[in-house]
């Protein structure tokens, strides 16, 4: 009996024991350690900090449907004073929204529910929206909001700007961006010269022009032979639009000096740096030039000046107005300075086509969806594309496929691994190596996590209106199209980004200034390197666009009147206004002194409409969102003297 | 004795059957497959070598938005006076990385200088003002970024 | 002690000092009577049932303790129950602690169900006159299992939706009433709020009910058969 | 427990035996007070999914003197007297629970009557005092508070006539 005496008090005091663990877990916990820390933290104060009285906290959103009780810790989050304290008692940057309305997983991420460190902030197994790191907190704007600038998210931004730049949405798809310009390959046989460029260029685009868009496939030496093979072979253009015949004289003319320094002279006249570097100087738009005459065949480069729309469908290169003449001479300019003197042509042509190449050719061509940026005219030429991204940010860590990799903690971190070794998940992924430098990754990361479902009420959603494509029919479309204007220019915030908004072009510049500003076109900022080329346009054409400037591009807002002055005494009143009070030298030449941020000002009353100048000045930001032309706030009649003095700035 | 000894070879049991249903899932410590980046270049992007999450919070992250936007035409990326602009300008731009001049400087007197221009407080009126154009937070968050200048450069 | 109120609820007179008295109470007890009034103590002796009914029977009351006191903190709706589970973890004073409590007892009366079982079949007490007693024990056994499994799916997390939706397929095989049952089990076609809804009752109320009022039976029954003697 | 042996006449033994019966049951005990407290612990919630019970009224300046605003979540009048003073009063009738109705726009009298009662007739004056009907006692009246420009209504802090008002 003695015995179940025992068993009885030992294993009712066990169960004491057993019951008093949670308790005492209870009183232990961590949060408890924080505010009572932060209570007696906040006594070496010399400024008075509310203490907080103990006990959970939570910010419950209903609409949102959030539960934060992240507030349970950071306890000073909207004590200004506490900017400087360690966390977790920070007080949080201004922001333009009130934590206590909106809750903080909205934009951190992170396991609201959770009151305990690793729990709410670190990946956990059950948890698949870990802490966003800062870096990608833009990401999260977008819940809410589509559209914000570059000074909201400009990371994002740049993240975007690098998915349209690499054409990421050939292979994978991503709402409103644009597919860019990617040569067909019809016919790809006439234009290239050479094979041995064309291996070199499978195996490795960025070995031959550093700013090379495409990326590198990896393709093993058999792969490359039999591709190279199979594009070699394709010497019909499509629809059999041929190419352009070169002239005659050229084969006899093209080592004549003279005639190469015409070319030399039209070429640069012309302005092609704008949009194509040599050996990495100039714009940016379009292709490296240091190489091509080895690349690209001489009847290719000739037609291609003259018209590459015809022979490049859906190219942004402008058709410039060239004579036959000019063109051919820019071709022998283009022969005898951008060649590659390393190339050995002889040792090439010899190599025997490797046999089915054709068959092969496809399957690759196919494998790795060379299709969805380059179009080849064959049936056989399937789509085969990479998983979608519109809504990659929603993915569950399960849902991805993580190879033999070991990390499996969060998207973020499969995202920068995936854009820096693609290859790296598993044997089958296709992705190409695009070389991306560590802060283009963090870019395009940010801007793919902001990639979502809408997952907040609809009361939440801040969108903006969507940009009007500008499209003008009939010949100002065509004409529009033939120069590629909205390469650069831009027409109420649709087309390029390079170049000035041209939607208020009619009120803002003198007719007779663009008139000659189109035959001899200038960059107004010294230091731009990207200026409008000469495009050799016919008189026609230029009345026809200034007709349809003057009355489509129009702003009625700065059509009125103005007093201005001209008395020689209130003209020399707004020059020191301008000089002295403004400090307008500062950044524009004026009477030849003055600074390179904005556009000279001699003659700025040829070039300006004294409405526009007017407006302008009281308030530049409405003209052009993004500059930094800082507005002055100046009183009318300041305002006036300075239009004045500017507006009689001119020749005539 | 012979009871005990069943009682404890019955927990004995059950407690190996419980560790073999709840043994844990092996977690690699993280060996990411993180390679060193292959170009370790300067931030192309930006055209400085700072990683900006690790060295600034938030308000000087947004300070130096702005400060890129609108100053480093004059003050130059690095705020030593010598933006593409400074060329021109007589006298030159102040040198923001000069820590005698900075420490000396308090922030109402670089609010005002911003805000007011360099005619607000009787030096060069060839700084614009900006009172117009920024608000208060955001000259604010541009003198942080400034106090900050001179640390983050090497 | 001996006052109206003691006697109506204690029907036997007090001091207890003959056998009668002893038997009385054991007669007049509802808990107590479930045993014969004497026993060899050899029928008793540890080794001889290890109590493994009886340790099944005091896990099923943890749980069912254990279980209503979790349900005042549970709603049975999609976003809810989840965050519930997560209440239960980090804001519930002593939450984990019952949860735990909750979620081991179901696994050690699955265990000693079990265990009970086997020891039957090995010390032939399913032999007749007892077997139809085996045939409540085996359901009983299925009853637990199915109380395990139906319990599986109320965090609503990842774990528990796949669980349940391997299980509710493996049911779809069964030959013509297959896809129907399936179709009542989840209330749809995937698991879903009424899925939800159906587990929620089947856990907390249906099985339950059943499994108390065959656990009675299995108790009835095992006087009736001649256990204990 | 149910078998019934001849004791032993160790006296040691019977005292080793009431001890160990002692610490039994008075573990046991503690178990279960402990097991109720726990219990008690766990049914008393630490977080509530209610709205917080101070609320933001905006700035001073979107009321004008002599005029108020009604909060409808919280079922508040935010009254600004003609002296500038604001109060905050309960839109709860004390009978039995409607919402009260502000009938009157003209309030600037004291002892006129500016709210009512749709349900069984109830008036008050513009400070919630009773003036008639079945209502037992005035509108509950809540602190009112000032930070950094916005009003902040307390609807915890029930406060008397003469604490009520807030003179800005």
């Amino acid at each position: 009996m003695s015995k179940i005496k025992i068993i009885y008090a030992v294993t009712s005091i066990l169960f004491l024991l057993l019951l008093a663990v949670s308790p005492l877990k209870e009183i232990f916990k961590d949060w408890r350690n924080f505010q009572n820390s932060f209570n007696s933290y906040t006594d070496s104060f010399p400024f008075k900090v509310a203490k907080v009285d103990n006990g959970l906290k939570q910010i419950w959103n209903k609409n949102l449907g959030i539960i934060d009780r992240c507030i349970t810790c950071h306890v000073g989050l909207n004590e200004n004073k506490l900017s400087n304290a360690p966390q977790p008692f920070t007080s949080h940057p201004k922001i333009y929204h009130d934590n206590e309305k909106y809750g903080c997983t909205v934009c951190h991420d992170g396991q609201g529910l959770s009151t305990k460190y690793e729990d709410a902030h670190l990946p956990t197994e059950f948890w698949d929206k870990p802490l966003l790191p800062r870096k990608y907190i833009e990401s999260a704007c977008y819940r809410c909001h589509d559209d914000l600038s570059d000074k909201f998210t400009p990371l994002h931004n740049k993240g975007k700007e690098l998915i349209e730049k690499y054409n990421c949405v050939s292979c994978h798809d991503l709402p409103g961006i644009p597919k860019q310009y990617t040569p067909d390959l019809n016919g790809v046989g006439t234009k290239i010269k050479n094979k041995q460029w064309l291996i070199d260029w499978l195996k490795n685009p960025s070995l031959y022009a550093t700013n090379a868009r495409m990326p590198n496939f990896k393709l093993s030496e058999t792969e490359v032979t039999i591709l190279s093979d199979f594009l070699f072979s394709f010497k019909e253009r499509r629809n059999s639009q041929s190419l352009y015949p070169l002239p005659e004289y050229y084969n006899t003319l093209k080592k004549d000096e003279d005639f190469i320094k015409l070319g030399k002279v039209s070429f640069s006249e012309a302005r092609c740096i704008s949009c194509h570097s040599i050996e990495g100087k100039g714009g940016k738009l379009a292709i490296d030039l240091i190489k091509v005459a080895s690349k690209a065949s001489e009847k290719w480069i000739y037609s291609c000046i003259k018209n590459p729309k015809a022979i490049m469908p859906g190219v942004e290169m402008t058709q410039f107005g060239f004579s036959d003449k000019e063109a051919a001479a820019i071709t022998a300019y283009i022969e005898s300075e951008f060649v590659d003197w390393n190339i050995n042509e002889d040792e090439i042509q010899n190599i025997k086509p490797v046999t089915g190449y054709y068959e092969k050719g496809i399957e690759i061509y196919n494998k790795y969806n060379c299709g969805g940026c380059h179009k080849l005219d064959i049936k056989e030429i399937k789509e085969n594309k990479g998983p979608e991204l519109t809504t990659i940010s929603n993915k569950k860590l399960y849902q991805i496929e993580w190879g033999k990799s070991n990390l499996k903690h969060s998207l973020y971190e499969y995202l920068e691994n995936k854009l820096e070794t693609p290859r790296a998940f598993g044997e089958n992924t296709r992705m190409p190596e695009y070389k991306f430098y560590k802060e283009e990754i963090t870019a395009i990361t940010a801007y793919l996590l902001a990639q979502r479902n809408n997952e907040v009420p609809q009361n939440y959603l801040v969108r903006k209106n969507k940009v009007q494509p500008f499209k003008p029919q009939g010949v100002i479309g065509k004409t529009f199209e033939k120069y590629s204007c909205l390469k650069c220019h831009s027409v109420n915030d649709y087309g390029g980004k390079i170049a000035p908004d041209l939607a208020k072009v009619g009120s803002q510049l003198n007719r007779d200034w663009i008139r000659k500003y189109f035959n001899i076109p200038y960059s107004l900022r010294a230091i731009v390197e990207e200026r409008m080329p000469k495009l050799f346009i016919s008189t026609e054409e230029v009345e026809m666009l200034l007709d349809y400037f003057e009355s489509v591009f129009i702003d009625d807002n700065l059509d009125f009147k103005l007093n201005l002055t001209e008395k020689p005494e209130e003209l020399e009143k707004g020059k020191m206004l301008f000089k002295e009070k403004y400090g307008c030298q500062s950044c524009h030449i004026i009477d030849g002194s003055g600074g390179y941020v904005g556009p000279p000002l001699d003659n700025v009353g040829e070039r300006l409409k004294p409405t526009w100048i007017y407006s302008w000045i009281k308030n530049p930001q409405k003209y052009k969102a993004n500059t930094i032309d800082p507005k002055t706030g100046m009183n009318e009649e300041d305002l006036l003297l300075i239009t004045s003095y500017l507006f009689h700035k001119r020749s005539w | 004795m012979k009871k005990i000894k069943n009682i404890i070879s019955i927990f004995g049991l059950g407690l190996i059957f419980f560790i073999g249903c709840n043994s844990k899932r092996e977690k690699d410590p993280s060996t990411t497959l993180r390679v060193t980046f292959k170009a370790e270049v300067s931030d192309e992007l930006n055209g400085n070598t700072i990683d900006i999450w690790k060295t600034l919070n938030y308000s000087e992250r947004q300070g130096k938005y702005l400060f890129d936007k609108y100053c480093t035409v004059c003050h130059g990326i690095k705020g030593e006076g010598d933006g593409f602009n400074s060329y021109n300008l007589n006298p030159k731009p102040q040198n923001l990385q000069d820590s005698l001049y900075i420490n000396k400087v308090s922030d109402v007197f670089l609010n005002q200088i911003i805000s007011s221009g360099g005619s607000g407080v009787n030096r060069s009126s060839q700084m614009p003002y900006y009172k117009f154009l920024l608000d208060e937070t955001e000259i604010e968050n541009i003198i942080s970024y400034i106090r900050k200048l001179n640390t983050i450069q090497e | 002690m001996h006052s109206k109120v003691w006697d109506s609820i204690f029907r036997s007179k007090l001091p207890i000092n003959t056998n009668l008295d002893r038997s009385l109470v054991i007669f007049n007890s509802l808990t107590l009577h479930i045993h014969p009034v004497k026993v060899r103590e050899k029928a008793i002796k540890f080794s001889y049932t290890f109590y493994l009914g009886m340790i099944s029977f005091f896990l099923f009351i943890i749980l069912i303790v254990t279980g209503v006191l979790l349900m005042l903190y549970y709603q049975p709706a999609i976003p809810n129950a989840y965050e519930n589970m997560k209440d239960l973890q980090y804001v519930v004073s002593n939450g984990m602690f019952l949860r735990n409590l909750h979620r081991w007892a179901a696994h050690l009366m699955v265990i000693s169900v079990f265990l009970h079982m086997i020891r039957v079949f090995y010390a032939g007490a399913y032999k007749p006159p007892r077997e139809f007693n085996w045939v409540v024990g085996v359901v009983l056994l299925v009853l637990t299992l199915l109380l395990s499994y139906t319990g599986y799916l109320l965090p609503f997390d990842q774990l528990s939706y796949w669980a349940v939706t391997v299980g509710v397929n493996l049911i779809q095989y069964i030959p013509v009433i297959g896809e129907k049952t399936k179709f009542l089990f989840l209330g749809g076609h995937e698991i879903g709020e009424y899925t939800l809804v159906r587990f929620y009752v089947l856990h907390c109320v249906i099985l339950p009910l059943v499994m108390v009022l065959l656990i009675a039976f299995h108790f009835w029954r095992i006087r009736k058969d001649g256990g204990l003697h | 427990m149910c078998s019934y042996k001849t004791e032993s006449n160790n006296e040691n033994k019977i005292k080793r035996r009431k001890f160990l019966s002692i610490v039994g049951n008075s573990a046991t005990g503690l178990v279960t007070f402990g097991a109720l407290a726990v219990t008690i612990d766990f049914l008393s919630p630490n977080v509530i999914k209610e709205r917080p019970p101070k609320f933001k009224v905006g700035p001073i300046q979107n009321i004008q003197p002599d005029t108020f605003i009604y909060e409808p979540e919280y079922r508040v009048f935010v009254v600004r007297d003609g002296n500038g003073a604001f109060y905050a009063i309960s839109a709860i009738c004390t009978h039995l629970g409607c919402n009260v109705k502000w009938i009157d726009s003209n309030i600037r009298n004291d002892s006129s009557v500016a709210i009512a009662c749709p349900c069984h007739g109830s008036k008050f004056n513009r400070k919630g005092e009773v003036i008639e009907g079945p209502a037992p006692k005035g509108l509950q009246r809540f602190r009112i508070k000032l930070s950094d420009d916005d009003l902040i209504v307390d609807t915890s802090d029930i406060v008397s006539e003469e604490e009520m008002y807030l003179k800005v």
